[in-house]
């Protein structure tokens, strides 16, 4: 108890508390390089079974190929979205968090990104390849990018208010899928019509807007929300 | 019944077997696939059909089918190890998974790359292409399972088992991708028969062949032994060799004696 | 009911509180109160009324039976549910409104350990200090294991040690503490004979420097004079 | 006749035609390039993986080597207390 | 210790263990009705994403119906593999069970027995209902119904293997979808191209035939895989 | 190194094993013994060659600090875990070719009790019994429960109950065990005192019927004479 002189008791600014955060939660994840390449083998694969199981025709996977796409994105970030609170709650972590000095909403957010960064980011990096394999339209791509690049850090932040909701719920589950896929259906309209409108050659700026609307509303608020959430779902 | 194995069986034996033989191996390989590419890329005719991209040929066949005769050997070294607990088997399994992943991956990228000038398009849901993308999954999904335990004895028994699940299905899922496919697609796009190969198309290839499977083997023993190693850390025979190899760890350490 | 005149106050029916007055600090700091807590679970109550304050010094041992509410107790006391009725105070203040200096003050340890077995004791300890705002180099983490008898485990993954090893890593963090409330619910789970009497020592160095200890445990502690410590003994309300 | 003898020769008068590869010099190149390089980083990390080993090993045995000198160390001062304790 | 009289030691015959552990996996399910719930209701969702995600043409609809609905049950059906045996791992359950003196073949099964009737057969009732929504040729429903029925058994009893395999270790969530999806691509093929095949009137009891192989192979072949399985990693 | 006339036999470096002769049991009957084990965890080595053997009538109380090994033993006894070298045998026979006899006679509780959250404890502690061939019926299990101090609590979910009573549940197996051997892992954690001293009266009365305990614990036994109880205790071996 006497070495107090070798610390440095601070309240640390935010900015410091969301990289201690984030750098952990990374951390954690490079451990299981699996946590990284497995959401990303999940998005492949379920775009693989879509012409196994409709068959194998050019001319009807391009037409669907931006749902299907989307749809798997969608799935691939919810399987994915567990890792989010749930092994913290599990080994008491989260409680120690929310007994930290720090302020919830900084933590929440951190582990949100790095969420992102795990499982969203390699979405957006290898999606062209399976666009390739659904025959998508050529004009499509950019569109595809770009509602990607915006619209997956909607999926997290959504998502991570259902995952607080249910965190203190054993086999929450599907329990989680059944909150957070409505919440997920605008992004899901707007983007595939985006791509849509993109392959015919039209311009989708509005679609785009939306989704950007969607990205900063749910980047301002959802912290606040989980942060609430899992006050209630913890005690 | 395996007692004609015992002494191979023993892993320091085999450690430094494989050792000796490496150099030579590696060499081999080298020479081969040199003169076979060469004579691939620059020697071999083109073909009367498809011109210079036939010699996309030299690479994607071979590694299509050490894509599926690695599998198979994995199957069998899983069996081995789960039926005769021969531990050495489980060792092998683990180191052939990734080697054979790559090649499926050749296999996928050089198909893909003779696709589009060939056919028009990288990929078609062909049932030669759908089963080989999922020979690749079914590697991945061993060693993805391989590397999630911690334990490597555990975890080549957890991959054996997968392993052999997965050879169970390898035929049901050839056999129903191809069925699949001609069901929904009367007229598949025309692969091009069998080419009646000439002397100085199939020379290379054999070159090409025996090159790439060499190489194959090549790391294969790589992988073995670090597994060997793994598996075996706590032995005398691995601490001396440790400390004689790096003094210090910080050092460089040579692999090779 | 009857208020008696030194840190822990008053209790209804099933709960005993003994309190002895050697506490020889000139000044009773009081650093936590509850009042009037009432705590119901699954429609059985647990207690009745409770009131209670500690003050700078104190060992608190809450005692009873399993399933007598000691739990529930220490997690109203750090603010991690709510009693069904009753406050707690912390600094005269409720402590949802004191939030930030509340959990500065605080450490508390649950059954849970809160150690992520996908990381090292290192980084567990590291983040579990940067966390509560203390910074450390790598030297200080280390000698802090050492202290908790882990050298030689400080880069093994937390999920491939020993029940008590792993233990050892969330309580590692009472060595580097500057919180003066402690709640620690059977810190002794699954630590062996030499580490209960190091945390003993800890937990005399810390009242010593004006600190308070709030804890579970059904083993005695062997090496603070029974008199240096408060019990508060539940019991079942209903017998 | 004159196929015997083109056999002996290579098959592409210059440099920038072997490149072009009759036109499909992008895919060829593409698939040789790529396959050269997935096996060129499939044996470098799998001579890497083994270093990686023997370099898990001999740090291991080092720690080793510092917890014995540790518990040692403790037992010596146990050992110097107890004898203090006696006398 | 003296009471041994009130009791009696007995080998249970297989029948007895079988409908014991079934019963209790029943009662677990009940007590939190969500589980039968929640399947259900993400196989729900994810049909109704489609037609978001697609465009509400009824004619491309029906064309990608039989494909959607054999992808969605498979989907389902995956995220409810955790329920098999993540929890009975998780609070030493699991263990106990490999302690009995019961054969573990036996246990196995009547586990992946009691997770087909909580979650396959209630996507076989709903079926018929999403098939309207899809606008599934009239023609294909009883080849829908046959071969859910065949099918989604054999799906419980790979995926138990898959799970058996990850049990023992952290996040095996998605790791869990790779290696059980290939496994699942055969079910899906055949089915869907009987579904494709009866809607052109055409008799489709070959495929069923295969489906019907696979059923009796894998019931047979998957408990022991999965008791092997369990032994590997829980040890 | 030195084969001793009683049960328990050799070791090597940083296992102590003591053993007295108080057995007062006409014939020693061999129930579980093992050769040769030796145990490596993450490249460390815990134990190397320990012999044991254990008789009808045997109290054992595995020792050691945290991290030593002794649940990594308690698991090869029961066989959950293979040594990497050595074997185990029961009946002189090889557990894994005597598994369904061993498992007949087995009874391990580990550190995690085996208790559904979702069920409550008169149904979690029917299933448990029913696994292992014991049929009872409702009056029976009332019964056990009582012993075990959950009356009222009987159709709570375990979920809801406290640390100390969701173990009770997996506990209360022992007072309907027919097995001989009883291999327990920390079964004293989170149990209050007057827990602590039943189980040990049920630890007397299971030896005094032929049976044999195994456990762990870090508090010493309180009821049994020392000399009745064997001891293995395990320590860091590079020492
Ligand atoms: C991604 C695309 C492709 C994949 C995954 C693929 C895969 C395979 C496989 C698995 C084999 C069998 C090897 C064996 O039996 O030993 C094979 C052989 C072959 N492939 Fe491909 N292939 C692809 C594209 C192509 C294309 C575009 C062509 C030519 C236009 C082609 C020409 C051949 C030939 C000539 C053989 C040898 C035929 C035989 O021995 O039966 N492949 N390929
Ligand atoms: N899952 C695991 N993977 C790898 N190593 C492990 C694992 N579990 C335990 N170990 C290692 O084995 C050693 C012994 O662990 P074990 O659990 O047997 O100890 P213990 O004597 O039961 O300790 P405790 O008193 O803390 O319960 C530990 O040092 C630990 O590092
Ligand atoms: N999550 C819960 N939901 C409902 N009731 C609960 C819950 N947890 C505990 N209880 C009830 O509250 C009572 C007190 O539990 P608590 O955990 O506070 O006891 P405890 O004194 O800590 O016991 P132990 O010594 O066993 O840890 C128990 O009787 C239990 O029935
Ligand atoms: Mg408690
Ligand atoms: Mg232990």
């Amino acid at each position: 108890m006497s070495n107090e002189q070798n610390m440095k008791l601070a309240t640390l600014s935010y900015r410091a508390v969301f990289s201690l955060v984030l750098k952990r939660d990374l951390t954690i994840a490079m451990r299981h390089k699996d946590d990284i390449i497995n959401p990303l083998l999940f998005f492949v694969i379920v775009i693989t079974l879509f012409p196994l199981g409709i068959g194998p025709e050019a001319q009807t996977l391009s037409r669907i190929a931006p749902g299907i796409i989307w749809v798997a994105a969608l799935l691939a970030t919810l399987l994915s979205l567990d890792r989010l609170f749930k092994s913290d709650h599990d080994d008491g972590s989260l409680e120690q968090m929310l007994l930290s000095p720090q302020p919830v909403f900084i933590l929440v957010l951190a582990k949100i990104v790095a969420h992102w960064l795990i499982t969203g980011l390699p979405l957006i990096l290898i999606a062209p390849l399976l666009a390739v394999l659904l025959h998508l339209n050529e004009q499509s791509y950019g569109a595809l990018m770009l509602t990607l690049l915006l619209g997956t850090p909607v999926l997290s932040l959504l998502g991570a208010i259902g995952v607080a909701l249910t965190v203190g719920i054993k086999k929450g589950g599907v329990l989680l899928s059944l909150l957070v896929l409505p919440l997920y259906i605008p992004v899901l309209i707007f983007a595939t019509s985006a791509i849509d409108t993109a392959a015919l050659g039209l311009p989708y700026s509005g679609q785009l807007a939306i989704i950007a609307a969607l990205f900063f509303g749910s980047l301002t608020l959802a912290p606040f929300a989980v942060a609430a959430a899992l006050k209630v779902s913890t005690s | 019944m395996w007692k004609w194995l015992h002494p191979y069986a023993n892993p320091e034996v085999s450690y430094h077997f494989t050792g000796k033989i490496l150099p030579w191996l590696s060499a081999i390989a080298a020479i081969l696939l040199l003169i076979g590419i060469v004579w691939a890329l620059a020697f071999a005719p083109p073909d009367y059909q498809q011109g210079d991209s036939f010699r996309i040929f030299y690479v994607h066949v071979p590694a299509a089918s050490l894509s599926m005769g690695i599998y198979l050997g994995m199957a069998i070294a899983a069996f081995t190890s789960l039926v005769w607990q021969f531990k050495l088997a489980d060792a092998t399994a683990a180191a052939m998974a990734p080697v054979g992943a790559v090649f499926t991956a050749i296999a996928l990228i050089t198909g893909a790359a003779w696709g589009k000038p060939m056919w028009g398009t990288w990929w078609i849901w062909d049932a030669r292409l759908t089963s080989e993308l999922i020979l690749l999954f079914l590697y991945l999904g061993v060693i993805a399972l391989h590397n999630a335990f911690e334990d490597k004895n555990l975890a080549g028994k957890a991959a054996g088992i997968l392993t052999l699940v997965g050879s169970i299905n390898l035929p049901i899922i050839k056999y129903s991708v191809e069925w699949w496919n001609t069901l929904h697609q009367g007229a598949t796009l025309s692969k091009l028969g069998k080419p009646s190969m000439s002397l100085e198309m199939l020379w290379p290839f054999i070159l090409c062949f025996l090159g790439f499977a060499l190489l194959a083997g090549v790391v294969i023993c790589i992988r073995f032994r670090s597994e060997i190693l793994n598996r075996n850390s706590i032995r005398p025979w691995v601490r001396t060799l440790v400390l004689a190899q790096t003094p210090l760890p910080t050092n460089k350490s040579t692999e090779n004696n | 009911m009857i208020p008696l005149s030194v840190s822990i106050l008053t209790a209804v029916d099933n709960t005993t509180i003994k309190s002895t007055t050697t506490n020889k600090r000139p000044v009773d700091q009081l650093l936590l109160s509850a009042h009037n807590l009432t705590c119901i679970r699954e429609e059985r109550l647990l207690f009745d009324r409770l009131s209670i304050k500690i003050n700078a010094g104190d060992i608190v041992q809450v005692e009873g039976p399993n399933g007598s509410g000691k739990t529930s107790l220490l997690r109203i006391l750090a603010g991690l549910s709510q009693p069904f009725e009753g406050e707690v105070f912390f600094n005269n203040q409720l402590i949802h409104h004191a939030h930030e200096e509340f959990h500065q003050s605080l450490l508390y340890l649950g059954h849970l350990p809160g150690v992520k077995g996908e990381m090292s004791a290192t980084e567990n300890l590291s983040f579990n200090l940067a966390l509560h705002g203390l910074t450390h180099n790598a030297v200080d983490i280390e000698k802090i294991l050492t202290q908790v008898n882990l050298t030689g485990f400080e880069d093994s993954l937390a999920s491939h040690l020993s029940a008590g090893q792993h233990r050892r890593i969330s309580l590692a963090r009472l060595y580097q503490s500057t919180a003066k409330i402690w709640i620690l619910d059977e810190p002794f789970t699954a630590i062996d004979k030499q580490g209960v009497h190091a945390l003993e020592q800890l937990f005399k160095a810390h009242i010593e420097q004006g600190g308070c200890v709030i804890f579970t445990s059904h083993q005695d502690l062997l090496t603070v004079a029974p008199e240096q410590i408060k019990t508060i003994t539940l019991d079942y309300l209903d017998e | 006749m004159v196929f015997m003898l083109e056999k002996q020769l290579m098959q592409f008068e210059t440099f920038s035609a072997f490149l072009d590869m009759g036109g499909y010099g992008f895919y060829v190149w593409l698939s040789y390039g790529i396959s050269t390089a997935l096996l060129l980083t499939l044996i470098f990390s799998s001579i890497m993986h083994h270093k990686q080993v023997l370099k898990n090993i001999a740090k291991r045995l080092q720690r080793e080597d510092k917890l014995r000198q540790v518990r040692q160390q403790r037992k010596n001062s146990q050992a110097n207390i107890t004898t203090e304790v006696t006398e």
